[in-house]
């Protein structure tokens, strides 16, 4: 038996080692790029699709009646109240997010993370009109004014925020969790071999370890938040307000493109356009915060 | 025993480097190991720890069978043996860090100071603040230098003047401070190996534990690192109690004072592999005239 | 310098105080803090399920699920358009969307430099994707379907391109993560052994991925199931009466038809809406259990 | 009732045409548009009905693109999408189908009954500061007020914007200091809850909660006219009777059966389909132009 | 330096395991390997590969600086050093797997039976199917153990009479066939670390290369498994050039022909540590009379 035929036939052939041609292969890469390149167009297509009805938009309205905080196309009314929409959230989502990610991560046994992540995550796939309603007619009348004697509007950004929270602890949990789960072990080991109980571990040890992870879930988390569109329709009102109290209802800029996609002005108008020029904001403000926070992660990512 | 012409020899300690060498340093185990010219007991007196009836089993497996095996004060305790054997798993008993696996279930006693670690009442966290544990892959916190070692009395709660001055008391207890002083405030990531690993044994000696465990301190290093952990270890015999487990056998006989041979047999029926202690003596014995002959062929790399 | 000296005796008699560290009252605290966390979701979805099922109670019945809606006869009112045009949609978007979230995420994970500055702008890119809102899909739908030569878009495929583009970013980003957790070793052995990289790709790191991407091409499903927004953009009609019968067939969704009738004024539809509510929940979940399941058998550990 | 009420009134349909109808735009008419469907699916179920609701505006589009066969619209056409209708070729028939009666209502419990129109201006006009409703009439009670109403977006809004408070006005707007939705319901849980609450919508949503709201009567110089079927029939419930519309395109009416037979069976069965959807059917006199509007096409 | 008595010790070569045992056996590196009985010419007469002032980047960083080293044919050469001193690095340049790193950058020549595999036009995945390549950690495909070996042939399309025999083939030639014959359709998983190493091994020698390299093959197997696949390497050395990169000194005392010893410099200005070859020689030479200091501090074990 002689497995290794070249080496005992004495000096063997030159072995063959020009390039090969391999079709197949060659189309295979152009396919997956092309694949690639469709997904990146995406991008480009969404703004080739916003900015012909943009620019229609900024042709007849300057762009200090668009950016003012009050009049008929004034957006930073909106702005204003997505933000206060968001941060809401975030307060609601964040800690909660966060905490069922330790308990899951470093606390439940691992047949309990078996069945309590997908629960958890179930959160993600309630359909937001669901949300929404729940908002209107739960967390408004029952919670905020009965249970807590909250004195908000019947649409409020408050009722909102704490629903849109609660539809984005699965995305932050999940994330984290996962990222604490990546945590290698010898870092508890570490923690707990130093005399640290299992609260110091997870708080001094496992969630800095993880913090670019963390990072990474906030940010989608809040992309989500700020995205999210039923939600905010339903509960935070239909009118374009100015004002810092969360307790009044005021409209988003999801809330204000879904109603104008819905709406009764004519295509093409004025008021239409302007729907496409508060999406292009809307999608210019999200990149610039996942830019942000992109290098961010990249700043703190650690490798372990 | 056949102490031969090697008791002879002038300790091999200080490196003088400039003759010409052959195989003599990796050859001469036991020499080595009697560099350290102590004269010990044949069997520790009043052993600081000791393992009694020691049984470990993750599940239905049985790790560890019977365990026997004193520790004796301010010396250096070497386990050594195959892959598997149950040294680590030992070990870990030893502070309590097996509490960790939850299939691990532990039978017997480990005495510490007379006192059974696995009795009712006994906090394993208060035990893994006397016995401290420094893991095979350093794993030193994300965190600044400084921080990684202010972690254990900070967790702890130790009473502590400055921690300025126990930093500095831990680091140069491991010998790191002349190469991290200018630096405490940079992550300890930046730090090569081995000066992650010595950093590992300063964060143990910060929190002023009686006993160090080492589970194969080394394997993740350079020669040259190595080299300075082990001196290292020969230091800190002096003021603590070390129990090391190591693959490296030249190791074992350059730094412990004592040595247990450990190996596994397979059951019959299931041929699952169980740990058990061999043999326990001083390691110029074990290494140069081992009494057993499973000791005596794994010594010389024979084994089986 | 004696620390270990003084410290072993006084610290010997304190082992045994019968009181552990992580039994202390900040730690409990925290872990009631953590239980508070983890269930505070899952009593609000509790009593989000609960209060729909109390609404819709009267309507559990079979003619919710064989129905058409009906603004005649309210009481009788079904989902059996929306049921099924869900299902379509689902299948199509997942045929359009999982092929084309695949290939992307390999070239980007296996084939593309990753540091280059251009796939820097990727990452960032698919990040920002996830976070558009849903209603410009629609919109980005509309524009692709008029470039594709339909002039009719309220059809399956004008719903799929939306809800599929709308996925895509998502079933990228997942995968790439699970591609990126297969092992650099499995790679490095299969090259080694003379495969190419696509050989590589194709036999050892995708099915290696399988259980992550299909993890996320669900979860991502499970979003697109409950999307009303730009669907309503791409023209889908709300009330339809017939099943869908093709590609090109106009078709309705179980969230267009549910958003439609929770504002109507008849309390009768408003009702069907909660029972259908509570279907569409069922289907979500139909979908996390199968994520769960091939999660579970195609599981493997290194 | 209508169910059975379907059946006997068929006569005029084909009922052997077949084929696709695709209706879409305002939400509002939506229930009626899809009622006739439903009705003459009845009698033909060859006819495939699809209604969608992208609005008025989004209707339009797709209709004067040729993309839909009939539009559902809560206004008249505007300049802009007559446009775009001619430049695609697309002519059309415009046919009222019903009226709706926009309602004024109230907390139950406000002691309130009627308001003057001017009252009404007086409340919503941009630059309003009522804020109690004492200030409009000394005999109101003592009673702080809370708004409602829907999104500046909606045809309701539009329709008292610029028909009630002030037709003249370039950029025809109410006050904005009110809770707003764009769902009817949210409203009405909006005005039922909160104490001196008033808010508008359209009458089906009245009528379905007469029970928890109150409906205000409204004087027009005339006096107090109540909202109903019969005092916007009449045209007496001015100005807040508002008209809704379906769009036909002329050339799918004459080319596709099946949009023949469902608008022929719509305009025929008018008053029936009124009815299901809710909406208060047409005078004699407004019908009969409807009528000869669709005689006039298919001649 | 000592060179004690140590030298004296009579070569401890075959082991007869009965004697009563001194430290000779870990001791004589040399030795064993003389063991081997081979006699070879001073320098490698027509290597079957050979490094020609080969450099290697990282990004900006100088990994490994003017390589030149011959590999026998039909010999065992092993390279070893300090951790990051480039062997990895090298190695991995002589079946241009460091194509697959994308900051790599090859300069130099590699000449493959004189051709250089760097060359333009050449195929890098036809180098591979003549260069096989055998990993530190096991890395077995999730397939069944006929199909772990029948991968490579398919995937180069090989041509082949029957699979079975050429998988039969290549697991008695990985010494594995006994082992494993009434389980080629389990999982490879199933089999212990050491049985997937010669598995990986079997795995390369399917496609029948001529050159098999070996980084740190032995590094993550207990002793027993290591010593069965040193004995293959020496069985397989009839059939193939084997080139082995290795931590462990005695390993490559054992089983190599030649040695090639790399130490790591530190630039000056930037600190970064670039390998070069110190010493390439007969392993008997290196290892009992060494003619570089570095080599000799390193194989000593005092380094630096
Ligand atoms: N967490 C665990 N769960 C189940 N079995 C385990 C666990 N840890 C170790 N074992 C098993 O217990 C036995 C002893 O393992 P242990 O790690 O103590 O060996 P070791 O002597 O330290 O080996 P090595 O030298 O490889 O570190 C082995 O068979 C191992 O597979
Ligand atoms: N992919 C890479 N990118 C950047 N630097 C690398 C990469 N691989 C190796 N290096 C660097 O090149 C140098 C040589 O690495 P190499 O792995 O070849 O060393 P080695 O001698 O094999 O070490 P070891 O014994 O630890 O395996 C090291 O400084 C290492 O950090
Ligand atoms: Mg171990
Ligand atoms: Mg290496």
């Amino acid at each position: 038996m002689n497995p290794a035929g070249p080496s005992q036939t004495g000096l063997p052939a030159v072995p063959q080692l020009g390039r090969k041609r391999r079709p197949g292969e060659s189309v295979i890469k152009a396919v997956l790029f092309g694949s690639a390149m469709i997904s990146t167009a995406i991008t480009f297509g969404i703004i080739a699709a916003l900015i012909r009805p943009v620019i229609d938009f900024f042709a007849e309205v300057p762009f200090g009646d668009f950016f003012a905080t009050e009049g008929r196309f004034a957006v930073l009314p909106l702005v204003a109240a997505t933000l206060m929409v968001t941060v809401i959230a975030l307060l609601v989502a964040v800690p909660l997010g966060l905490g069922a990610a330790m308990y899951l991560s470093e606390y439940a046994s691992k047949r309990a993370r078996k069945y309590l992540k997908p629960t958890v995550e179930l959160l993600a796939g309630v359909p937001s009109v669901v949300y929404g309603f729940f908002a209107l007619t739960f967390v408004t009348p029952h919670l905020l004014q009965g249970l807590l004697s909250i004195d908000v509007g019947f649409t409020n950004m408050l009722a909102a925020g704490l629903v849109l929270g609660v539809m984005i602890i699965p995305t932050i949990a999940s994330l984290a969790e996962d990222s604490f789960s990546a945590v290698p072990q010898a870092m508890r080991q570490g923690s707990f071999a130093m005399g640290a109980n299992r609260m110091q571990t997870t708080l001094r040890v496992v969630v800095p370890a993880a913090i670019s992870g963390v990072a990474a879930a906030v940010v989608l988390g809040m992309s989500r938040a700020i995205g999210e569109t039923m939600i905010v329709a339903l509960a935070a009102g239909a009118q374009k307000r100015l004002t810092a109290d969360p307790r009044e209802g005021a409209q988003t800029m999801t809330g204000f493109m879904a109603q104008t996609a819905g709406g009764e002005n004519p295509v093409g108008s004025l008021d239409y356009n302007n729907l496409f020029a508060v999406g292009l904001l809307l999608f210019l403000l999200t990149l610039t915060l996942n830019v942000i926070s992109i290098s961010i992660v990249r700043r703190f990512r650690q490798a372990y | 025993m056949k102490e031969t012409s090697d008791m002879a020899t002038p300790p091999a300690t200080a490196t003088t480097g400039a003759t010409p060498v052959t195989n003599a340093h990796l050859g001469s185990l036991a020499d080595v190991s009697s560099g350290a010219e102590r004269h010990l007991p044949v069997v520790p007196e009043s052993p600081v720890m000791e393992a009694r009836d020691l049984n470990v089993f993750y599940g239905g497996f049985h790790a560890v069978h019977d365990v026997n095996l004193p520790y004796g004060r301010n010396e250096i305790t070497a386990m050594i043996g195959p892959s598997g054997c149950g040294k680590s798993t030992v070990l870990r008993c030893l502070n309590r860090m097996n509490d960790l696996v939850t299939s691990a279930r532990v039978e017997g006693q480990v005495l510490y100071h007379d006192q059974d670690i696995y009795a009712k009442g006994v906090d394993p966290i208060a035990v893994r603040t006397h016995i401290g544990m420094v893991f095979q892959k350093p794993n030193p916190f994300p965190k600044s230098i400084y921080d990684n070692i202010a972690y254990g009395p900070r967790v702890t709660g130790m009473k502590v003047d400055t921690m300025d001055d126990l930093v500095e008391e831990a680091l140069r207890g491991a010998a790191l401070w002349d190469e991290v002083k200018d630096k405490l405030k940079q992550s300890a990531y930046g730090l090569s190996g081995g000066q992650q690993q010595r950093l590992c044994i300063a964060r143990t000696i910060a929190t002023k534990p009686d006993v160090i465990l080492m589970d194969e301190p080394c394997s993740a290093l350079d020669p040259i690192a190595t080299a300075r952990v082990e001196d290292l270890m020969m230091t800190l015999r002096d003021d603590y109690t070390i129990i090391v487990v190591t693959h490296n056998m030249q190791q074992a006989a350059r730094v412990s004072d004592r040595t247990a041979f450990f190996t596994a047999r397979p059951d019959e029926t299931t041929g699952n592999r169980t740990g058990l202690l061999v043999e326990f003596d001083l390691t110029t014995k074990i290494f140069s005239n081992p009494s057993d002959k499973r000791t005596e062929d794994y010594i010389s790399g024979r084994f089986g | 310098m004696s620390i270990a000296a003084t410290t072993a005796r006084e610290v010997t008699e304190r082992l045994a105080t019968g009181r552990s560290k992580d039994r202390g009252v900040g730690s409990m605290v925290f872990l009631g803090l953590l239980w508070f966390s983890l269930f505070f979701g899952v009593v609000v979805l509790l009593a989000l399920i609960v209060s729909t099922v109390i609404k819709g109670a009267p309507r559990f019945d079979g003619e919710l699920l064989t129905n058409y809606t009906s603004v005649v006869r309210p009481e009788t009112a079904g989902f059996r358009a929306g049921i099924l045009g869900s299902l379509w949609l689902m299948l199509f978007t997942a045929l359009l969307a999982v092929p084309l979230g695949i290939a992307a995420a390999l070239y980007l994970q296996e084939f593309a430099d990753s540091d280059r500055p251009w796939n820097r702008f990727v990452e960032v890119n698919l990040q920002n994707l996830a976070a558009v809102p849903s209603i410009v899909y629609g919109l980005l739908a509309v524009a692709v379907m008029a470039l594709l030569g339909f002039d009719r878009t309220g059809i399956v495929l004008g719903g799929a391109l939306a809800l599929a583009l709308l996925i895509l970013p998502v079933i990228i980003i997942t995968t790439r993560e699970a591609v990126r957790a297969v092992p650099r070793e499995m790679r490095d052995g299969s090259l080694a052994l003379g495969a190419t990289v696509w050989q590589t790709t194709w036999k050892q790191t995708l099915p290696s991925a399988i259980p992550g991407i299909a993890t996320g091409t669900i979860l991502g499903l499970s979003r697109a199931i409950g999307e009303a927004a730009p669907l309503v953009v791409v023209g889908l009609a709300s009330s339809v009466t017939f099943d869908p019968a093709g590609m090109l067939s106009q078709i309705t969704a179980l969230p267009m038809q549910i958003y439609s009738l929770t504002s109507q004024s008849r309390e009768e539809l408003r009702q069907a809406a909660s029972a259908a509510i509570i279907v569409l929940l069922v289907m979500v979940l139909g979908l996390n259990a199968l994520a769960i399941f091939i999660r579970n058998k195609f599981q493997r550990s290194w | 009732g209508g169910a059975e009420a379907g059946s006997d009134t068929g006569s005029g349909a084909d009922t052997s045409a077949s084929g696709s109808v695709a209706v879409d735009g305002s939400s509002t008419v939506y229930p009626m548009s899809v009622a006739a469907g439903e009705l003459l699916n009845e009698e033909n179920p060859d006819v495939e009905v699809t209604v969608g609701e992208a609005g008025t505006g989004g209707g339009f589009e797709a209709f004067c693109a040729d993309q839909t066969d009939v539009s559902d619209a809560s206004r008249p056409i505007e300049e802009d999408e007559v446009a775009a209708c001619e430049k695609a070729g697309v002519e059309y028939t415009e046919l009222q189908v019903a009226t709706d009666a926009l309602t004024v209502v109230v907390h139950p419990d406000l002691d309130v009954d009627c308001l003057t129109v001017d009252q009404l201006v007086q409340l919503w006009a941009p630059d309003s500061e009522v804020a109690n409703w004492n200030e409009l009439d000394p005999s109101f009670p003592d009673e702080e007020i809370s708004l409602f109403g829907p999104g500046t977006d909606s045809g309701t809004y539009d329709y008292m914007a610029a028909e009630v408070i002030d037709p003249d006005a370039e950029e025809p707007a109410t006050r904005s200091d009110y809770e707003a939705s764009e769902d009817d319901n949210v409203l009405v849980q909006g005005v039922a809850g909160t104490e001196g609450a008033t808010g508008y919508f359209g009458y089906t949503y009245y009528e379905e909660n007469s029970d928890s709201l109150k409906a205000l009567g409204i004087d027009s110089g005339n006096g107090c006219v109540e909202p109903s079927a019969d005092t916007a029939q009449a045209g007496e419930y001015t100005p807040l009777a508002r008209p809704l519309f379906i769009y036909l395109n002329n050339a799918k009416y004459n080319d596709n059966e099946a949009t023949k037979a469902y608008v022929d069976y719509y305009i025929e069965n008018l008053e029936e389909i009124a009815e299901v959807g809710q909406f208060i059917p047409l005078s004699d006199d407004l019908y009969g132009e409807t009528q000869s509007a669709l005689e006039g096409l298919s001649g």
